[in-house]
């Protein structure tokens, strides 16, 4: 082999890798490596692909329940949902190249996750996403907020699948690093679902879809980097979404699955051709050999290195089985795509790349992605914070007045700006769309229905992972409950700062613990998920977001609830314990500008009692309105149920022992609002006595305002107006 | 004063609607055409009769909207 | 009834028309957008939502010029009924089916949201089943869905009472509030000059089910099966 | 061979684009701009080096499908 460019330290710096990670490699293949290779081992041993800070940790999330066809290590996770049908999920970032290019970051993000999950043979049927901006007062933030939701809803809403959930919050913290976070969720038969591992020697392999440019190249390598002020130069980088070339390779791969003729298929995302081929020859145990003239370019004189890391958008590798090339072919020209034999499976377990007839690289398949390193990096355990005693939190004038400022603040405020944007009513299936606390859609013609949610409050994992970490899962779990569904599994999108800082690996390793343990007493295993670090701005990291995706069932979809108010004189009722935490509550940082104190614990056991007696009240049909209490407390829950229906509510009740805004505005967790008549509420009152869960009746619905205990009145259009103008008004320039 | 700003992609980032109108001119019989890029032009009017004042204006415009300097190039003519 | 859906290469909704029409009763079929002649006895064509050809160049122009279109255009010359919902209206205009063009929203936003009809007549295939002035409810999900025309158009249109439907509130008032793509007139979908080609941006396919939404849509069906 | 197709809105065919660039132009703090008119550029390569054919297949390109001449004007230069 030629080494046509000489590799310099400054080569090896410059590909992301350390001078030790180097050196492995060279030990590894004992010579110095072609430029190509150095690009295949720096793709393949970045923190995107390898997840060589954080690997060692995922490996302690439970992954494993009856219900589990597919757990992390694929495309996207595969649970069992009955009838024959399987659910595909996974979510993933595109945090790094959004922040760059918002609109077509966010575009490609989401059609990489599509991708993730058609992979597996699924036809996406829901897509949701998690974001977070820096401050609204930032310069950028505008910008990057528009382009970002355009983004999302230009590539979802072409391709043809309903967006329906999210979650969108404001940091300063995410100033210079700004959250992406897509899921897609999917449907196939339990028994008509792919893989990447390639079986069979000398069999072909197949490049599908649009053609290879120098989109993105080193892309994975900057998802990776951390982010200096000379960051702009890596433009170039940037990837252009075809949701239109997508949707016809999602259609052509259904249908030449259908064929029979597919062995093995794996979508080309990060580092494109290098990952793909090397993790269907590695997980098959097989060699690959491909010859680079037979890709189909779409610029003029291509080298094999940037073949090899171009991330061009909308490609697809698939081994074939022998013979049935021609028919496969048929099937994508009839879709207008590409289609190119470019290589064939071997029994040499090497990796050999051909160029003009040269070979370019020749590494050992197994070793490029089973000796990756592995860090178990130096973490310090974050300084927990002290428990805030609600008295020591000085009241508001007004709880009406805060109640009304919270609503209509930039975190609490309507979405709708945003998910209108997003068609969230393609194929009819929509049962519940944004605005509820899971999203519903109803599996094929029904009678099920799948429950879908995305969460998780960066506040608290900040100031303290674990519980942070447990309450995420946790408050997906509740989402999924408060519409009647039984939560299945997650996916989890983990993003933070820099591993390299003891306290960011300190934190990600807690949040990782905290997650772990609600999944194992939730019975909620994690089945896909992504990790994105390195999303630091000069040494400003981002608040620790580990993200929740998580998937419900509904057996009946029909039988669900919503959080609106639908009758007067209902009976409200609250459903677990109230301590008036407000420590890291929204109350605190909103309206006392302190983001301080322990954030509340999470009590699994409390959780999964609440959780099982609310569903369990849905599904035999004794309730059809149910809100769970997160930001901004029962107060804002309340309220919201009354947004929605356009119905208010007067609360009288107001407990002993704890202080009028702490009951109101505090973020205990495991508590849920319902509303149903007066003598369901009394039945209900009574079993919850009976097995010991904790049940208040607040008061009645009814009337245009939410009353509060002291009479304090506010007008429900009042809340709904406050409510619906902020982000509408942000985004048409007035000042934050 | 009249002026036009076009704006196009730059060279090797994906076109899908070009790629898109090449593939339909073909099968509507449009013979000889190779390739097809699409780009925007803004006609503009300028209340200022000062050039400078307006190649100015129009700058600022294309660096601030009117053209994505991450993946796309821009050219002014005042008229 | 036979009704036959054109799947155009980036056509997503034909599945949610589909379900509509063989709810309604319908014998459905879908058909290729490289096919040159219909299927014999075909009744109404449906050019379905979506985004054909991924909407590049302008909305509905690549698919407007597609092979099948001559096969819809001698349909329709023939008198057969045409539908055209949301990009399959903006391929109707971009064929010359329809006059005038669909350009994008006021906003310059894709909306997805449900929307007010006021039904314009009730004596056409596509509305008997309603009621002339009924107000109904339908889903919105485009991102030019402005429609635009001539001025000379735009007379002869409501001259010869050619408006299928316009956006509303609630109580079937015509404001501007309720007109949130900009469409002139407020007009979400118009006739052909005999009646027997409908274009309209809302989806009356997204709204057949009381589960999801409601059933106002099934209407437009339903007046198709009894014509 | 080279060309430049230019398509413009015929006057008097309402812009929402160009509206809403205008108002951002605006609140952007940009300056002297009066209106703004957008339209569309497409750089064509053609396969052939006879002049006249290529206008042909261009001519027939707008006519066909790049320009709706409905509302739109189309121009085409040959570099
Ligand atoms: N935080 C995580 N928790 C569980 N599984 C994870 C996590 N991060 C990544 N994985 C799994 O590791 C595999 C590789 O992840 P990724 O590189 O994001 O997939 P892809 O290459 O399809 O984008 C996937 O199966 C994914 O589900
Ligand atoms: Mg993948």
């Amino acid at each position: 082999m030629r080494n046509a460019i000489e590799i310099t330290p400054q080569l090896v710096k410059e590909h992301g890798l350390k001078p030790d990670e180097y050196e492995r490699f060279v030990a590894l293949i004992g010579r110095t490596p072609t430029l190509t290779e150095l690009g295949i081992v720096s793709a393949m041993w970045n923190e995107h692909c390898s997840y060589k800070s954080s690997r060692l940790h995922l490996r302690t999330l439970p992954t494993k329940a009856p219900w589990v066809i597919q757990g992390p290590g694929e495309n996207a996770g595969v649970i069992d949902i009955g009838d024959g049908l399987a659910c595909v999920f996974k979510m993933e970032s595109h945090n790094h190249p959004s922040f760059i290019e918002p609109y077509q970051g966010a575009t490609t993000g989401v059609g990489g996750i599509l991708r993730d999950v058609f992979t597996m043979g699924a036809r996406p049927i829901a897509a949701l996403n998690f974001l977070r901006f820096g401050e609204p007062d930032h310069p950028k933030t505008r910008h990057l907020v528009s382009g970002v939701v355009a983004g999302i809803g230009g590539y979802g809403n072409s391709f043809g699948v309903p967006t329906v959930g999210g979650g969108m919050g404001f940091h300063r913290r995410y100033n210079g690093n700004i959250l992406v976070n897509a899921m897609a969720v999917g449907l196939a038969k339990t028994n008509e679902i792919f893989y990447a591992a390639a079986t069979g020697v000398g069999n072909p392999i197949v490049y599908l879809g649009s053609k290879t440019g120098r989109d993105g190249i080193h892309g994975a390598t900057m998802a990776s980097a951390e982010f200096d002020d000379a960051s702009a130069e890596k433009r170039p980088t940037v990837q252009v979404g075809d949701p239109f070339a997508e949707k016809l390779l999602l259609e052509a791969c259904l249908e030449l699955m259908q064929s029979g003729a597919v062995i093995a298929i794996q979508d080309m995302g990060a580092a494109g051709l290098t990952c793909s081929a090397v993790e269907m020859g590695a997980k098959g145990d097989l060699g690959v050999e491909l010859d680079l003239d037979r890709v189909p370019c779409r610029e003029e004189g291509m080298t094999a290195y940037e073949m090899m890391l171009s991330e061009s958008q909308e490609r697809m590798l698939m081994v074939l089985k022998p013979g049935m090339e021609a028919e496969a072919e048929a099937i994508f020209r009839k879709w207008g795509l590409d289609f190119a034999i470019i290589g064939r499976t071997t029994d040499s377990l090497r990796f050999v790349v051909k160029h003009r007839g040269e070979v370019m690289a020749d590494l050992p398949i197994k070793e490029l992605g089973d000796e990756a390193p592995l860090y178990d990096r130096p973490h310090r355990a974050n300084t927990y914070q002290p428990t805030i005693a609600p008295e020591s939190v000085t009241p508001p004038v007004s709880n009406g007045e805060a109640l009304l400022r919270l609503v209509g603040s930039p975190d609490q405020c309507s979405k709708r700006w945003v998910w209108e944007q997003y068609d969230h009513l393609i194929l009819g299936n929509t049962v519940q769309m944004p605005g509820g606390d899971a999203a519903i859609v109803r599996v094929l013609d029904g009678p099920k229905g799948l429950a879908l949610t995305t969460d998780v409050t960066p506040r608290y994992c900040e100031a303290d992972p674990v519980e942070g970490g447990k309450q995420a899962v946790a408050e997906a779990w509740r989402n999924i409950t408060a519409v009647g569904g039984l939560p299945l599994a997650v996916t989890d999108n983990l993003n933070f700062g820099n591993p390299e800082r003891p306290e960011v690996m300190g934190t990600l390793i807690g949040c990782i613990r905290g997650i772990g343990e609600a999944c194992h007493a939730l019975d909620f295993p994690v089945v896909s998920g992504n990790v994105s670090l390195y999303n630091e701005t000069n040494g400003q990291g981002i608040l620790p977001t580990p993200t929740i995706g998580g998937v419900g069932l509904l057996d009946d979809v029909t039988v669900h609830a919503t959080l609106a108010f639908k009758r007067e004189e209902d009976a409200v009722v609250l459903i677990g314990a109230t301590r008036g935490w407000l420590g890291q509550s929204i109350y605190l940082a909103d309206l006392c500008g302190r983001e301080e104190g322990a954030p509340p614990p999470v009590d699994l056991a409390a959780e999964k009692r609440n959780g099982d007696f609310v569903r369990n009240l849905i599904r035999s049909g004794q309730v059809d309105t149910v809100h769970d209490c997160q930001d901004g407390g029962i107060a804002v829950a309340l309220a919201e149920m009354a947004m929605a229906g356009g119905i208010g509510a007067m609360v009288t009740a107001a407990p002993e022992g704890v202080p009028l805004h702490a009951f109101l505005f505090g973020e205990d967790q495991g508590r849920y609002l319902l509303a149903c008549d007066v003598d369901q509420a009394a039945d209900i009152l009574y079993e919850a006595n009976a097995l010991g869960i904790p049940a208040l009746m607040l008061g009645l619905t009814g009337g245009r305002s939410l009353i509060l205990p002291g009479n304090e009145t506010i007008s429900v259009a009042q809340l709904k107006a406050a409510h619906e103008a902020w982000l509408p008004d942000y985004m048409a320039g007035k000042a934050a | 004063m009249k002026a036009r700003v076009t704006v196009t992609l730059k060279t090797g980032v994906l076109d899908p609607q070009g790629k898109a109108i090449e593939g339909a001119l073909k099968s509507l019989g449009v013979e000889g055409v190779a390739s097809v890029r699409q780009g925007k032009v803004f006609d503009v009017e300028l209340d200022t009769a000062d050039r400078a004042k307006a190649e100015e204006a129009l700058k600022a415009a294309c660096e601030k909207l009117l053209a994505n300097t991450v993946v796309e190039n821009y050219r002014v003519e005042i008229a | 009834m036979k009704a036959a859906v054109v799947v155009f290469p980036g056509s997503n909704r034909e599945g949610d028309v589909l379900k509509a029409l063989a709810q309604a009763g319908a014998e459905v079929q879908k058909i290729w957008h490289a096919e040159t002649a219909l299927p014999s006895g075909t009744d109404l064509v449906v050019l379905p939502g979506g985004f054909s050809y991924g909407d590049y160049l302008r909305c509905g122009a690549i698919a407007g010029r597609a092979a099948v279109m001559d096969a819809v255009r001698a349909h329709a010359s023939r008198g057969g009924k045409v539908l055209g919902i949301c990009n399959g209206f903006q391929i109707l205009c971009e064929s010359g089916l329809l006059p005038g063009i669909l350009m994008r929203n006021a906003n310059l936003k894709f909306i997805c949201h449900r929307q007010t009809l006021r039904v314009e007549r009730a004596d056409t295939a596509f509305t008997r089943a309603y009621a002339e002035g009924q107000v109904i409810d339908v889903c919105v999900a485009h991102g030019e869905g402005n429609y635009t025309a001539d001025t000379d158009t735009l007379a002869r249109i409501e001259g010869e009472g050619l408006v299928a439907f316009r956006y509303c509130d609630a109580q079937g008032h015509v404001t501007a509030d309720a007109n949130r793509n900009g469409s002139m007139n407020s007009i979400a979908g118009i006739y052909s000059d005999s009646l027997n080609v409908l274009g309209m941006m809302p989806h009356p396919e997204n709204l057949i089910d009381d589960l999801v939404g409601g059933t106002d849509g099934r209407g437009l069906f339903q007046s198709l099966m009894a014509a």
